[in-house]
């Protein structure tokens, strides 16, 4: 099977679908003729057209609203956000109407947008290049959160996106793009060739949406994550030496609850992990809802570790960040606990 | 704080108490505005947007060279959608004051808009309405029955209880549904024109918005899409000169009509006369030719007045003057076209009273048909557990669930 | 002392603050001449003129970057939100701007904006005039959320709000806008004249921001919510028969968490209830949190009484809000657990 | 689908490997645009719009009405303000290659823009900038040693590490702090110079956005309120042609130039040569007495060209001719006000050499310096725990408390 990055691997489900069907079509700000600043789109528009893979005007708003009316009239627009810091002037069109629009009109129209942005920290991008927003959108009901961890998942889940006829924002981490990533940014980076998931299938298949995947399978210890934390949270269980089980959610709504749930009454622990801020994070969610339903088996308090309630500060951004350090202090207190 | 200031406060020329003075309304004289070859130039037809189409003149008759000629059956079919609309509204205002309804919007003053507008379209053109262009449902078939049931949230529903009254919506019809949120389906309408440029289709698109939703921002990314890509789209902006309380002024109307807003970007602006149904349904028309034959995006400022209060919850005896509808120049949309229908000898008052009778009679039919499917107190009613339904193309697992809990808990 | 309602006493608020303070000025949709939709700035423009109560376009996006500015240049605006459902159009302004604005320049700028927006459902308005968007806003770091639950505190919340250099969202339950209410419909309004809190003092004073209020003691339960839940969780309580303590958060966000600890603590049971759906709900931070400090004590697992995961439907608007059989069943099923 | 199609795409006129084509953009003659009076109504004065306001002239002479008789000695300040601008671009450009700051972004040929602009506006005017501004940061007295602080997050760092290189900020300087998001500070300008009205004080706001960002809400807003209010305010677009790799085409420039966005608002607009810093100043000028004596917003578009990559991030020779800059019509900004000073005999290639190197050496110094307070890889280093404040005028307790554990777990 052909190595790809999580670029390639988007770049590749783009392509695939695209290919299959003439409906779907890409707009966003500079996707076109330049492919993108992260390049995921680099040479769909001299294969697909500009009517395809169409360049933007500077308008997050606009692009989404577009895209609403164009997934209305029988398209399958897939706009591209820059940033995911910059998805927020488009945020009442999503909110009021993409997620809304099956709702109100009863299933009369509906509009398929898959809206793809670049989102975390790790790449000295200051707090207008780093945010991690997907508890904002996990509490709109009406639109799918996705945020895969690797590539094979990324193609996967972008082509099971962009073929659901529910709105859908995927989140694409970008700290992982080239390479999964340990959360030690003094050591050399490490390519995807290095990771099974590197390997990715040229030609069309899907992962399903709203399933979490166990990555690493263990008894002592369940660490719920997504994004670029699964791999700092395999790195830091090692490293601590304790057994956990890490489970890569993939789906932050639909959540898979029970893929959490049955590994934390196993396991009897729970540390739950993400980048962006802690108050209001994702993560409380997940700690709720898993406190709920294995309260008998647990056998110490769910801890969250997360960004700081802070911007994400451009020179802290690794002090900012819930690396490996944090994630070994986590681990250990919550294994200390009798 | 210092005295000295410069902050402009725009003020409506009345206020409750005053006179009414739309001396700030610049009018032309019916038939007097150019109708230029839908291939100009837009730095050729800036007139255009300041000028005022008018074809209905003061005597009742059609003037110059934006008239239609419609055939005098087609204008007896727009009175009676104009009167239609208007029944309706007077009904169910009527019976969201009895408390059988829980809100309504009427678009009294202003049905010439949404009825004129519809005749100048094709059935595969696409309609992205504001709240007050029920005339557009109706016209393209929604059925009173339907819109009714809608109001009352009963079992035959379309919208199943979800939505406020008036909130339609026809994919059949090819009319949008109506978003609470102001100015939202503007966007929508550049979206799916540029989808039908993208497809080669040769439909085209049109929304409307009110004079005081061209502040929100889905107005600006509306006109930059549809002028950098052309859009088939017509951009409909209803100037009735108030915003619940709030006067034109605060929109930006005060320095340049609203039909100009586009020309910054290259978009032709049509100001027309909102309460003629001839010069609605010439410039609609024309905009609609220019569109369909690559033309791209034209909008058009109707200027009119909202006969009523903003909606149930309004009172604008509070904020306007009392009479200040019956002081605005460009008079009533179906009183006019029926003087002019009288003049050019196809109509006669009898025939109006007559037709606001049986129009009168088919609303009654249609509210006693409607409340059959249920009514506010009494059944049958909608099943409340439907509310977990079309939040996603398939129901996901904990909204089943908590479908379940709700059934058990409410005992529904 | 008068008795006010929340109208009442918001616009009490707003003329105190006025009258003491000229850079305090109000700017919103249909504000001025007409005195809001809701009537809480009614007069004001006739008192403190055209300047200082500021009739806006319909732009909230531009109401909120405009106040922005202004409190840049030395003023104090109050900008309102005719609907809380109509916030979002301003988002971007919030979130990337005015939460931003002090730390992005080391207090060198700040804006001291003051949001209100009335929000939660109850009153027949369907999806676009019922929702609570506070979680939302309690994620976002840089700004504050307050949501007072009776005519007392609104006036002394927002005191403090418009006098604090931060800048604040302060959310307006609209259903006991008139009076408090147990959550039955079916019964007769009653006023505020009725409630204790319903006596407001004309002149200054201030409740602080970040504290939360035990509104009635208990030993067996401890029921933690806000806005109008806090009338119906007394009320399910008491027809529950069970003795609970019933806290007010008032302040979302900086969350005053050991009023809250420390009641759970000592009764060892939680609910938390809110009108926002549940899934990524502020609730789900609570329960987050009190089950990290309060794990020993916890005899049940925290549950939460939300509204469904789903918009905010007209018809059924009683069936979607958590009213007193949903937290009656929800007391009870926590009691029973042993 | 059909192969039929109407969508239109912009096209820039040339890409890699085309002969660099300026033919689109109208150009006058230096001189030829008459120069209105400042009370003159928004509709008199429309040719602003689309004409191009320029003074110097290709035999390097000021001409016409335009002409601000600006004193040979002020230029040169002039001139030397731009230039160090420049020479701190290069110098800051090649550190950023060297790995020493994580990013920068260079106003390489729009100098005159910072300069021109702020030389008009008086010191408690407040400007809000884009991020291609840090000729008014300098200009209005933020010393260099500060901004490279700033772009090496060390200890002497005004933003204290939270910032992305370039993104300054100076209260005392009346410059606002930049952002991140693209527009945002256009309604922040608009609403400041409001307040400045309110309170009956004299001073105007100015604010700059690209060509690019003009397509984003916040713009619409910015001039929508500054319109109904008659603020006090300047609000610049600075058109470089580009927004990323992004052809001016894709904001709506393709029809109509972008001074002319305002005029539908009755916003006059002046559409002015970038590269002229005697046209920018003298419009400048008159727009900012428009403003002060009540007049309103004006809209100035400054046409110019971005002449480096859009950041350190970027490689333009992807999307346009490398030998873009050098076919530009208006030239090269610093170029012309020294040759201009030159014919005028107030400047030579001497004089201008030696200012270079006084300049670069000036800049050498202020690099030395900044580095005292600590690079990247050397200390003093910042207290990461800092990070904790400033999110509130008082840090709340579960910030302090993050702050102890941040200092324990990372050990700092
Ligand atoms: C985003 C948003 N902001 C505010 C409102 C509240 N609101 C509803 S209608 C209205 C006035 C609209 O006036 P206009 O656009 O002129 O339309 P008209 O009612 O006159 O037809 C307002 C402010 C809303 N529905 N949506
Ligand atoms: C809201 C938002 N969207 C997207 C971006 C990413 N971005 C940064 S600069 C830029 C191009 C801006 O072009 P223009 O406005 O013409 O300014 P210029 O760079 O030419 O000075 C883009 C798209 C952003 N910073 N903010
Ligand atoms: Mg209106
Ligand atoms: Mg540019």
């Amino acid at each position: 099977m052909p190595q790809m990055n999580m670029i390639e691997a988007i770049r590749s489900a783009l392509d695939v679908v695209m290919d299959r069907d003439p409906s779907v079509v890409i707009l966003g700000e500079d996707v076109g003729y330049f492919g993108g600043v992260f390049r995921c789109t680099d040479g769909l528009q001299r294969k697909y057209g500009e009517h395809r893979v169409i360049d933007a005007p500077i308008s997050e708003g606009g692009i989404i609203g577009a895209a609403i009316g164009m997934g209305v009239n029988g398209l399958r627009p897939v706009p591209e956000i820059q940033f995911a810091d910059y998805i927020y002037p488009g945020f009442d069109q999503i909110v009021s109407e993409l997620a809304r629009l099956r709702y109100r009109s009863c299933g009369d129209f509906f509009s398929p947008v898959t809206i793809r942005a670049p989102c975390g920290g790790g790449i000295r991008g200051g707090q207008t290049h780093s945010q991690s927003p997907e508890a904002i959108f996990a509490h709109v009901s009406g639109i799918k959160t996705i945020m895969p961890s690797n590539p094979y998942d990324a193609k996967g889940l972008l082509i099971s996106s962009i073929e659901s006829d529910d709105p859908i924002i995927f989140f694409e981490p970008k700290r992982i793009y080239n390479g999964p990533f340990d959360g030690d940014p003094e050591k050399p980076a490490v390519s995807w060739a290095s990771h099974s998931k590197g390997e990715v299938p040229e030609g069309h298949y899907t992962v399903p949406i709203g399933q979490a995947e166990v990555v690493q399978s263990g008894e002592e210890l369940t660490i719920v994550t997504y994004g670029t934390l699964v791999h700092v949270a395999q790195a830091a269980a090692n490293a601590a030496g304790v057994d956990a089980e890490v489970i890569d959610v993939r789906s932050i709504s639909p959540l898979d609850v029970e893929t959490l749930t049955t590994s934390v009454n196993k396991t009897g622990r729970c540390m739950i992990a993400h980048e962006a801020t802690r108050f209001g994070g994702f993560g409380a969610e997940l700690a709720a809802r898993i406190q709920k339903d294995c309260f008998y088996n647990l056998e110490a308090p769910i801890s969250r570790i997360a960004g700081w309630d802070t911007p994400y500060p451009h020179a802290f951004e690794w002090q900012y960040f819930p690396g490996k350090k944090r994630m070994i202090a986590g681990i250990k207190s919550i294994m200390e606990v009798e | 704080m210092a005295k000295k200031s410069r902050l402009h406060i725009p003020r409506p020329s009345a206020r409750p108490g005053d006179k009414p003075d739309f001396s700030y309304l610049n009018l032309s004289a019916a038939g007097a505005v150019d109708r230029p070859p839908i291939d100009s130039r837009t730095r050729d037809i800036e007139y255009l947007s300041s000028d005022l189409v008018r074809v209905l003149n003061d005597d009742h008759t059609a003037k110059g060279p934006w008239d239609p000629n419609i055939d005098p059956g087609e204008l007896q079919v727009a009175l009676r959608w104009m009167l239609l609309s208007r029944v309706f509204d007077k009904r169910m205002w009527q019976i969201q004051r009895q408390g059988r309804i829980s809100f309504y919007i009427e678009a009294l003053g202003e049905e010439a808009v949404s009825v004129g507008q519809a005749m100048a379209l094709r059935p595969g053109d696409m309609c992205f309405p504001s709240y007050r262009n029920q005339g557009l449902y109706m016209y393209r078939g929604v059925k009173l029955v339907d819109m009714m049931c809608q109001c009352l949230s009963n079992t035959g529903d379309m919208c199943k209880g979800r939505q406020l009254p008036i909130m339609y919506h026809s994919n059949k019809a090819n009319v949008f549904s109506i978003s609470g949120n102001l100015g939202t389906q503007y966007p929508h309408a550049v979206g799916w024109a540029m989808a039908s440029a993208i497809k080669g289709e040769d439909h085209i698109a049109a929304s409307w918005v009110g004079d005081g939703a061209t502040a929100e921002a889905d107005f600006h990314h509306a006109i930059t899409f549809a002028a950098i890509y052309q859009a088939p789209v017509i951009l409909n902006i209803v100037n009735n000169q108030w915003a619940i309380s709030t006067f034109q002024g605060f929109a930006g109307g005060e320095r340049r009509p609203f039909a100009a807003r586009g020309l910054g970007l290259g978009i032709p602006g049509i100001r027309v006369d909102g309460n003629d149904l001839l010069a609605i349904y010439a410039t609609t028309q024309w905009a609609a030719d220019r569109a369909r034959r690559g033309g791209g995006p034209t909008m058009i400022e109707l200027v009119t007045y909202r006969g009523g209060a903003h909606s149930t919850s309004d009172d604008p005896s509070k904020y306007r003057p009392k009479d200040e509808w019956a002081a605005f120049p460009l008079g009533d949309p179906i009183e006019r076209l029926k003087q002019h229908l009288i003049t050019e000898g196809h109509w006669s008052d009898e025939k109006h009273e007559e037709l606001e009778e049986e129009l009168t009679a088919e609303v009654l039919a249609a509210w006693k048909e409607a409340q059959q499917y249920g009514t506010m107190t009494e059944g049958p009613f909608l099943d409340p557990a439907t509310m977990f339904d079309d939040i996603y193309a398939e129901t996901p697992a904990h909204l089943e669930s908590q479908r379940r809990r709700m059934i058990e808990v409410e005992g529904s």
